[in-house]
């Protein structure tokens, strides 16, 4: 009986482990689904089998409740991705702090004997991290879906670390009160959930509403974490496992981005970043010279090798499918499109790959970064839509800017350089982009859809298609 | 009537290993909970696949991959259920039950979403057919 | 004097998880024994790292490699080492002695001779010195 | 205490997975080398703080005789590495072997109530791979070592698979036997003792020496598989890891062969490879145009780019630092030289590698055959030592072949080809070799070393170096 529930949870656990590896080609990917879903199933399974599973009316309840409400939750359009993604780090925080908890009422009441050290300490980091997770990730969600009543911009007010630091050593402390006398310091344990959901919403408050897909991914590795943490509490080896492999990968993407955005963690979490640069963006504008969508298509039309750079303006005009018309058009003339896909382009890692996946561009033509840029120079055009930051030579030269150092994807080597957006204002960083006011480049002012819009109209009635 | 006798039969078999019920009060000492370096052991082994795993995974499918990590956090799903199915006071199977639902709605959702974002992947195909 | 009154104080210490004298017969039922799944859970996963970790060895060092798994296999040095050291009749002290001696012989010539061949190989230096 | 040693083990585990990562690169594949030896006196030290080790004079000894066997047996050639190797998994199968042997014994006398029915099974599986491990690698350590008493060609007789199968069969119903009455039955041990070590001996008969390589390689993954055993046995996690680590490098080695030679397990371990092509290997031979060590020097002199093909004859010859001395005359000449390394060349995998290491040849001159195929059409000169299988074309279009689907190095597309070898004798395949007759070939009759050695003093002399 209890062997055959370790056999399934085994067969479980190889199952997301392979689910996970499968992710590594677009080919495999979706089987890679289907081994998770599979390896879920059986952890649910297996857990039923357990003979002290009663309750069935309530397991039905809640197990519906979760379908009625995931299964909308799944319909989001791709640009709302990040907030999900948030929300969902917000339930599953929330799911581990509430086990916890309920955990320790139980033992509490049922069976003090039970409350070992080693068990307490579990609970307590369960609990601090499920909570932490929820509120943070609440207010992540909140900043990405821009609500008014949630400050985009970083608040910042004097000796702001320095008091949230404190606080959380007081959580500590507590909590290492209820470890050290479970029963007779039980009224600390409360303070400890308070104190954790109190810190998840000081912690985000100070970060800028860009940078949240980067805490969005820490606040993935703490609630793999949490879920390591209830393992050791259940005695479990799966949620062990599972809640590693979670852990691992949203700190190996976080990584990626603060390297991709050259900055480190402690810059992200208690830089305040895009605040400073947010006045520094007020700086008087240069001659920028403008193109109209007629000549800008016929550049494109004459190019032989067009490399088009999307960023997170194109996300926002949800302009993927005009952006994969355009690309027919060219591609039908014979002209080569290439992608050029910076690491951190957009406001997730990989967003520009699935919003122009989901306008059913190749995949084979989305280039790296690296890639891309030893092909710039032989670029006769270079179309820039709705990206700043990710093409600013800045990061190549200018020590002093706040993005030195960060790698770019070199737009200004091309021969020609277009770029759509909607004004001269600066992006997610907060900074002024020479590459606009550069010789070699026109700006096509607008929203970036409606460019498009333009611009393919142009192709076709000249090229005679539709 | 406590849980104590009724589940004790079911944990006399169960003992040893049962991983979920090996930490119910009524268990107790007797079923031999592992011991915190096996656990650690486990640990450890789990990060080593992770680290390495996700490293490798495509660059193209790191949203997706965040998504699908997204659901698989929600294992968290087998504390719920254990707490939630078990027979315990009112407050404890709600908070379980809280935590189930929150739990079920990652996996739907977080499975659902990564699949449809992978749906989008495609090669190229000669006239691959316009949206 | 058996065994079992000789390390009866130590093991009540080194119960639980202990490994190698888990399953002495002193020990007995008392010591728990790791339940079979959690051993094959730790296989499983160790499997798992081995297969990742070694497909990515540079096909350079495949000789290397194989004098290098080599000493590693002789990880067999810790069942001797109990065998042999522990006190039992003169026959399994000397099976043990003879294990413990071969496999110190292979963690012993595995480690150098695979230093021996990783010291050759060189990057390109201007003017790389001739043997 | 115990705890302490669990987290001694821990930390050993975790050096010896940082020992093998780190082998994917030669820069760091030393401080593997460190990393596995701390982890190995991890793994002795935790294991000595047992309480119940005393027989400290009988530890000494044993550990003292290994290092006086052990120092000798790596100062073993590199040409006699893979006998080496062979050797140490006979000490490895036999180490795992005896312990399974003591573990049972020390139980059946002072507490048959420990012979669980799962215990034994790991003890059977232990001793079966043990000893089989044990002799098979004997055979093979004495057939690479040609070895007059056993026979190199591959010895069949009829049924031989048949038998072979049955007396394993044999040995594990014995094993059955035991686990399932392990005192009633307690005389079946031995049995099954004697068994797997005969198998062990008829199991390698049928192979060819040539064969032995993957045969090793095999060997390597049951001295893993038997550690495990022993984990298993001994309620001991580190001794599953590191034997799972073990014996997955070995699968992993031994399929890259396989594959490179393009045969299966099977047809290695029951296919008698190398005895029918014995046969074959008598047909009559083609005329052949040979050439001097003058023709040749003056040829690469003039060459841009020579691509050498080394192959289990320069093995044999020891002329890997004659090739160095060649390398060092032709690239002073300005001549781009590079070695083209075929995964199967020798009798190792690597093996080429290690010979050329030796002699000092940066690695970066190292091409892997894939990448190699792709510049041979360019190349001038291709001057192939003592290899023949590796550069054998009818593994391209000849169906009847035996190696035929087996990747080979394009010798034959380059505009020139020199061949050193002894005679028209065939390698281990045993078959012709149409590339030695092809027009553009021409043959250096002699041992490697000397020829090379002319080659030299012709280039040294011509060059006026030295
Ligand atoms: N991807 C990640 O994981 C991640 C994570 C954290 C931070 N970030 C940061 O996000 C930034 C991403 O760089 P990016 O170049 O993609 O974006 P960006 O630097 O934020 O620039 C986006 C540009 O698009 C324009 N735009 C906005 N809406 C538009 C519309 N409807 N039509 C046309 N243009 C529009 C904006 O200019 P106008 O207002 O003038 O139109 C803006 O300059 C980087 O700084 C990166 O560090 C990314
Ligand atoms: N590397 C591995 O892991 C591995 C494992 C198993 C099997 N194998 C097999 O081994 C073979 C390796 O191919 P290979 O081309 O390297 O070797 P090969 O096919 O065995 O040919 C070696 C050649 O070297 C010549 N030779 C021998 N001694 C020589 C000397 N002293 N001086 C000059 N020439 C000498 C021999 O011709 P003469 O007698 O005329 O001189 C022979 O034709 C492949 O068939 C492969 O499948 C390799």
């Amino acid at each position: 009986m209890s062997g055959a529930i370790e056999l399934v949870y085994l067969v479980s656990t190889a199952l997301f482990i392979f689910s996970l590896q499968w992710m590594n080609d677009p080919k495999t990917a979706r089987r890679g689904v289907g081994a998770g879903v599979a390896a879920m199933a059986a952890a649910i399974g297996g857990t039923l089998l357990n003979p002290g599973i009663v309750n069935w009316h309530w397991l039905g309840l809640a197990i519906a409740l979760g379908f009625v409400v995931g299964v909308p939750l799944s319909w989001v359009p791709l640009t709302a991705v990040p907030q999900r993604t948030a929300l969902s780090h917000a339930f599953g925080g929330l799911a581990a702090g509430l086990v916890g908890v309920a955990k320790y009422r139980l033992w509490l009441t049922e069976g003090p004997e039970n409350l070992t050290a080693f068990r307490m300490t579990a609970i307590v980091a369960e609990v601090i991290l499920g909570f932490l997770t929820f509120t943070g990730s609440l207010m992540a969600a909140g900043k990405l879906q821009e609500l008014k009543w949630i400050p985009q911009r970083p608040v910042t007010y004097p000796l702001q670390n320095v008091s949230n630091l404190a606080l959380l050593g007081l959580a500590v402390l507590c909590g290492i009160g209820v470890v050290w006398r479970p029963v007779e310091y039980a009224w600390m344990f409360p303070v400890v959930v308070a104190l954790a959901l109190l810190f998840g919403v000081l912690l985000i408050i100070p970060i800028g509403g860009a940078d949240m897909p980067t805490v969005i991914s820490l606040l993935n590795s703490y609630a793999g974490l949490s879920a390591v943490a209830m393992g050791f509490v259940l005695d479990n080896k799966l949620l062990i496992t599972a809640g590693a492999l979670d852990g691992s990968s949203g700190l190996i993407l976080s990584i990626i981005m603060c390297r991709a955005m050259n900055r480190s963690f402690t810059n992200v979490l208690f830089g305040a970043f895009g605040q400073v640069q947010a006045r520094a963006a007020a700086g008087e504008q240069k001659a920028v010279k403008t193109e109209t969508p007629e000549g800008a298509a016929q550049v494109m039309e004459q190019a032989s090798l067009v490399v088009i750079v999307p960023g997170y303006g194109m996300a926002v005009a949800q302009a993927q499918h005009r952006v994969r018309e355009l690309y027919d058009q060219l591609t039908k003339r014979g002209v080569d499109v290439r992608f050029a896909i910076h690491p951190v382009a957009g406001r997730m890692p990989g967003h520009m790959n699935v919003l122009l996946a989901e306008a059913e561009i190749p995949y084979e033509k989305l280039v790296e970064m690296d890639d891309i840029n030893h092909d710039l120079p032989q670029a006769d055009v270079v179309l820039v839509i709705g990206a700043n930051d990710v093409v600013n030579p800045a990061a190549r030269h200018d020590e002093g800017s706040p993005i030195f150092g960060m790698p770019i994807i070199d737009a200004d080597k091309a021969r020609l350089c277009l770029a759509i957006k909607r004004s001269m204002n600066p992006g997610f960083a907060g900074i002024e982009n020479e590459l606009y006011t550069a010789d070699r480049t026109y700006m096509l002012f607008g929203d970036a859809k409606a460019v498009l819009t333009d611009l393919v109209k142009q192709l076709s009635g000249g090229g005679g298609a539709h | 009537m406590t849980l104590r006798r009724r589940l004790a039969p079911a944990l006399l078999a169960a003992a040893a290993s049962l991983p979920a019920l090996a930490s119910e009060p009524a268990a107790g000492p007797g079923a031999a909970p592992t011991p915190f370096t096996t656990m650690l052991y486990v640990l450890m082994l789990a990060t080593f696949i992770g680290l390495s795993v996700i490293t490798r995974v495509s660059r193209l499918l790191h949203t997706p991959l965040m998504s699908l990590t997204n659901a698989i956090s929600a294992i968290a799903v087998v504390g719920s259920l254990v707490i939630t199915g078990a027979d315990h006071p009112p407050l404890i199977t709600f908070l379980g039950a809280v935590a189930l639902f929150a739990s079920m709605t990652n996996i739907v959702s977080g499975f659902l979403i990564t699949d449809r974002m992978l749906k989008m992947f495609k090669a190229q195909k000669p006239g691959g057919g316009k949206p």
